[in-house]
């Protein structure tokens, strides 16, 4: 038990991931934050780009990050399948998907998907946000072609006309409507499942204070970007080398408002997962409602912010 | 087909091989080249036949200047070139055009005449050395050249074999009169079969001596007359010791 | 008497070797499982004690039973097939193209002056990096995809043909050019043959390719596949999967790969090469 | 007097010689140079008119500039750097392993029937599959993105290594027995140069891999190199990065096989080929 | 070094090639093989070399039986096998063990010796095949290996050349007492350089005769004795035209 505790002060590096979905990341990681709060106690601090949700995931499943972003419903299906994570904080409420189709398309409503062929990337949560538009139009998957392809080809695909509409992600949604008009013909902020940041189970356990500062470290940054919201486009705009107009749609499209996970996140998200249960995504024997329940885990955000 | 070769000369790297060689071969004739090792007969065996053409100077055959292959013209080159992937029988049948069946039978009459019946089956890795070079001959003579280069065709032969051969070979010439020059080192084989014995020297090689073997064939091996021919050659080599050397 | 008495111990000879041949091929079979199945059970045992996660590394067994439920549904079989037929469209027109390039160019050096750079070029581009380009060319159907198959396939089987011309030795060629052979037949029945050996080289190197290629291809918005597989179990986190698809890509590409090597033991046996 | 002018026509001759080699290369530079400097144009043609729309497939001006930034930032030297120094590291870990490896199994049938079949069954893995796993054994630092390039670049080498040896002549392995030679040195002076021209294909094939196999090691928690360039450029909608990150990718690869010819060429003069 | 052959047989895939040899070889010795092409000559080579191990019998050398290569043989085989990646200096090194100059030294010396001095820089492709031969012949030579076997070693020389050589190799066997198996289908050849000539017949070969040659060293290649040798060895040779082919 005392090595344990021992271990609690001598962490000798935190490892944390940044991503370009993620804009409080990559403000912490610009302004040198957490470098500067471990600096005293010499800790090094180890930045890994997360290039997607599923890249968070698997470092995060082999030990290689200590902290990773991904959208909320990439972390179930992760814990469904026995990934010893934890969300403890929400980073942002992003509208980062939508259905998107071409100018000229007769494509106007979820409805007129019936019968057409679709891009999206299997799993991701444009897929889920699929699945779940159509569900609430009374259609599933099987009424539609869906075509599986990585994101920046479904936006191609849909130009070139091999494809009706496209799931769309930011920042390719943004980029291909500012030079290519295409419409966003379906929104619906709720059916994105939220910026989850996930921790290692066993790295929570045996650092609470350590998850509890980089908690508040995210809160800075989180604070920054709702002050200052014309530089925080412009950092991201620098950071992941898009267009300045591109990247303050994607800003727009952010909400950073709630960030201690709670019942919305957990309503949300347990929806997502009932709907991939139906699309077979999520095996029959998942029980959705216990792993949405052990995935987040709020105290963390609690004490932090609550306690501000 | 005659055959002119008028000042040819060949070098590699700007070290001459061969040099000036003036030579004038009528049709149906046999010329013997004798020469010490690396004098260039090979040299000059590839450039009649066309594959080297590097050299200077001018070849005629059939009074026409030409710098390809001739069709025409057949090689026994100094190893037996036998291509590994193909059987005795088929190397054999290599240059054959035509039906099968017809290709098959004269492949095998042939290979019956160098002593090779039987054999059809076997691959190159599985000749002894006289078997494969008698193949080669076998791939060259089956194709009835009208020009046939044969650069040392018996030296891989035992003496009982090679005599056979040779009174074969010169069974195919009284049957298609076929022009030939056959490096040989062998004396007593050029006396026996050539009209006319060319002797090569030096480094490069130039043409020394000519001698015309007069006796008619089917020539007698042990004749007087080819004695003396013998020591006059034996005679033109021994000579230039030092050149060689 | 003794002539019948002889040809019945020639066919027992014969039946004795026909059983010789096939005890000898189960031996290599057998000899060549040992350090897979080796393997094999210390990951299931490890699996089992719980030194690797089931959601990092499944065991054995579990991946065995996932493959056994897809072969069920028969959701495996047209995985399979469909990725079979792509790897072999693929593998046929690369193939096609690279004999008929890499000759041209292996036998003239003109031309190789003039097309060799540009492709060596191309040929460092990695799979991935085609995916945009191939889409925005040729759309996301089968074309697409085999070609992305045939890219793979052509650059080692180009480069093996190529360099297995330049090693023909020039002894042979002559054979052929005394005989007063075509550039075209003298390509066939001299230089074909004789660089055969590097050639069957190049099919198997590209015969790898194209199964690795297939994974890129199959994300030009494939629906059924192994690599389509591979990805599906990569986004939905499903390590099972992952694996399942992995053990298939090395089972199929293995029994592929014996076939060309079966095809290699027998046109190569004129080789004179030691035994030990 | 006639020595001293023999001498400076020797010394001429030199001059000129040399000379003639250097313009010799130039020219094939020049050639290798006019169709890739045809496509371009063409390329930058149809661009101009509009035919590509710049958000699929911009202008090589476009792309050129984007490199031309990358380069006064000095990102474009770390990238390139990053890479190469992986390419290269991976490279020789997995020559190396080839090469003790495919002598060893080159040489002895036994080892070859214990260990072929499970090396043949790795070869068709396709390398996206092996960045889970790799990331789950080595984690996501250099030694796991090495050892993915060096996967790549063993199984060309290796399977000609093999072959070369097979290949190699009985007659030749012969004299080294004849002077008592071992093993080891049998495989140092006999067959290693003589199944030299399968091996430098099979180098030059690793290579080409390498540099496919970084954009999959590169997907394993880089921040920098081409590969990771490449992923970025598809993940961010920049197809000028995309673009630049392949042409990069050409340029790099074809510079690193020309070094590889040049070895080739050097090493191989000793073979009696054609030339035409 | 005595060497003993005991009813030694070799067969490829059922096929008899050699049969049931009987042959020793006292120290310092040379034996003549001679024997028509195919007749196993070469085969009984390569068992002795140590190279084949697939024969039946035993051989004995130094009274002690073994099956693998001894080092201290020599085979200058029927083809000239040079290394095509080494010129003719390292071809010639390439048996030799030491310091480099030591080796240089050696190597230069014989290349004289062969009468190559000067073309130590060529690569195998650029020789003339009598060339190639004396390269073979100075590696195999340049170690002053105990048992030396020559497979046909002078097959590709002209008559001159080839006498030079001839009287090396005596020079060598002067010097060192090597025990010699040479296989040639020069008689005159066997009866100037050998102690005892085997005449081996027949597919499978068998030995069917040997000659005892008593002239004294060095020989007169003209003499009498010798002229009354070789009537007998043709005779033994010829006897058998049916079984040959
Ligand atoms: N490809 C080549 N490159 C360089 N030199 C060569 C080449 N071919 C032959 N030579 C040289 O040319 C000379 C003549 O060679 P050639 O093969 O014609 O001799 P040869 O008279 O046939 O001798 P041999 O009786 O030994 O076969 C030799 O000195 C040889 O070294
Ligand atoms: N590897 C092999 N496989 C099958 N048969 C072989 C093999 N090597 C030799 N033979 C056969 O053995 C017999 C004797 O061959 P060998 O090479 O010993 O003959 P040789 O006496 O040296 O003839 P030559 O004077 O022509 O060189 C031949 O009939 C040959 O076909
Ligand atoms: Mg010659
Ligand atoms: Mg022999």
């Amino acid at each position: 038990c005392g090595t344990e505790t021992s271990a609690e002060e001598e962490l000798s590096e935190i490892r944390l991931d940044y991503a370009y979905y993620s804009p409080t990341s990559l403000v912490l990681k610009k302004f040198g934050w957490v470098e500067e709060a471990y600096e005293e106690e010499g800790t090094e601090v180890v930045w890994t780009l997360s290039q997607g949700s599923n890249k968070a995931l698997e470092y995060l499943n082999s030990n290689s990050v200590d902290f990773g972003s991904t959208a909320g419903a990439a972390a179930l299906i992760s814990k469904a399948n026995g990934a010893p994570i934890q969300n403890v904080y929400i980073y942002s409420k992003p509208e980062w998907t939508a259905l998107v189709t071409t100018e000229d398309s007769d494509i106007k409503t979820v409805a007129d998907l019936k019968g057409k062929q679709v891009a999206a990337t299997l799993g991701t949560d444009p897929y889920i946000f699929l699945v779940r538009a159509l569900a609430e139009e009374g259609l599933s998957v099987n009424d539609i072609t869906v075509t599986n392809l990585q994101h920046a080809d479904g936006a191609t695909a849909l130009v070139n006309g091999d494809v009706d509409a496209w799931s769309g992600l930011d920042p390719h949604m943004a980029k291909y409507e500012v030079e290519n008009n295409t419409p966003l013909f379906f929104r619906n902020i709720d059916f994105n499942t939220y910026g989850f940041l996930n921790v290692r189970e066993e790295f929570a356990e045996k650092h609470p204070e350590h998850v509890k500062r980089i908690i508040e470290l995210y809160e800075k940054a989180r604070q920054w970007v709702l002050d200052n919201p014309e530089e925080a486009a412009e950092l991201l705009a620098e950071e992941a080398g898009i267009d300045l107009e591109v990247a303050k749609i994607q800003m727009e499209r952010n909400d950073f408002s709630n960030a201690i996970p709670g019942d919305v996140h957990l309503e949300s998200i347990k929806e997502a997962g009932r709907v991939l249960q139906e699309a077979d995504v999520l095996n029959d024997d998942v029980d959705v409602e216990e792993t949405a329940n052990n995935l987040i885990e709020p105290k963390f955000s609690e004490e932090v912010i609550g306690g501000q | 087909m005659t055959l002119v070769l008028n000042k040819v000369s060949r070098s590699f790297d700007g070290v001459a091989a061969v040099k000036d060689v003036h030579l004038k071969v009528e049709k149906g004739e046999i010329v013997g080249l004798l020469g010490t090792s690396g004098c260039g007969k090979s040299t000059l065996l590839r450039t009649i036949s066309g594959l080297d053409t590097g050299y200077d100077g001018v070849i005629e055959i059939n009074e026409k200047t030409s710098k390809q292959v001739n069709e025409e013209t057949g090689f026994i080159f100094q190893e037996p070139r036998l291509l590994p992937w193909l059987n005795v029988l088929e190397n054999v049948m290599f240059g054959l055009e035509g039906k099968r069946a017809e290709k098959l039978d004269k492949a095998n009459h042939i290979l019956q005449s160098v002593g090779l019946a039987g054999k059809e089956n076997l691959y190159p890795k599985e000749l002894s050395g006289g078997m494969a070079q008698r193949v080669a001959i076998a791939r060259s003579l089956v194709t009835s050249p009208e020009i046939l280069l044969l650069d040392e065709p018996f030296s891989a032969l035992d003496a009982f074999t090679k005599m056979q051969l040779q009174d074969f070979l010169l069974d195919v010439w009284k049957k298609y009169h076929t022009t030939m020059i056959l490096v040989t080192h062998d004396i007593d084989e050029a006396l026996y079969l050539c009209d006319r014995v060319v002797i090569l020297r030096g480094q490069p090689g130039e043409i020394v001596e000519e001698l015309k073997v007069e006796e008619a064939r089917p020539r007698n091996r042990g004749s007087e007359q080819l004695a003396q021919l013998k020591s006059d050659i034996l005679t033109a080599l021994d000579l230039n010791k030092q050149s060689v050397y | 008497m003794a002539k019948i008495e002889a040809e019945i111990t020639n066919k027992k000879v014969g039946i004795f070797r026909k059983n010789k041949v096939v005890i000898e091929k189960l031996n290599t079979i057998l000899i060549g499982s040992i350090i897979p199945i080796l393997l094999i059970t210390v990951w299931e045992l490890l699996s089992r004690i719980g030194v690797f996660p089931s959601y990092q590394l499944p065991a054995p067994t579990t991946i065995l039973n996932t493959i056994y439920e897809m072969g069920l549904d028969g959701t495996l079989w047209s995985h399979i097939g469909v990725t079979t037929y792509r790897v072999f469209a693929g593998f046929l027109i690369g193939t096609g193209i690279a004999v008929v390039l890499g000759s041209f160019i292996g036998f003239y050096q003109r031309a190789e002056r003039l097309f060799d750079p540009l492709i060596q070029a191309f040929r460092s581009i990695p799979s991935l990096a085609w995916v945009p380009l191939f889409i925005l060319w040729m759309g996301i159907g089968e074309p697409s995809k085999i070609t992305m198959i045939a890219v793979g396939v052509f650059f080692p089987v180009y480069l093996n043909i190529v360099s297995g011309i330049h090693g023909v030795d020039r002894k042979l060629i002559e054979v052929g050019k005394m005989y007063g052979l075509s550039t075209f037949q003298l390509i066939r029945r001299i230089i074909l043959p004789a660089s055969l050996p590097s050639f069957l080289v190049g099919l198997r190197s590209g015969l790898g390719l194209g199964w690795m290629f297939v994974v890129a291809a199959e994300l030009m918005g494939a629906s059924q596949g192994l690599g389509f597989l591979l990805t599906f179990g990569q986004n939905m986190s499903q390590p099972d999967v992952i694996l399942a698809s992995i053990i298939l890509f090395a089972l199929i590409g293995k029994l592929t790969d014996w076939l060309l090597k079966l095809l290699e033991q027998r046109s190569l046996q004129w080789q004179d090469r030691i035994q030990d």
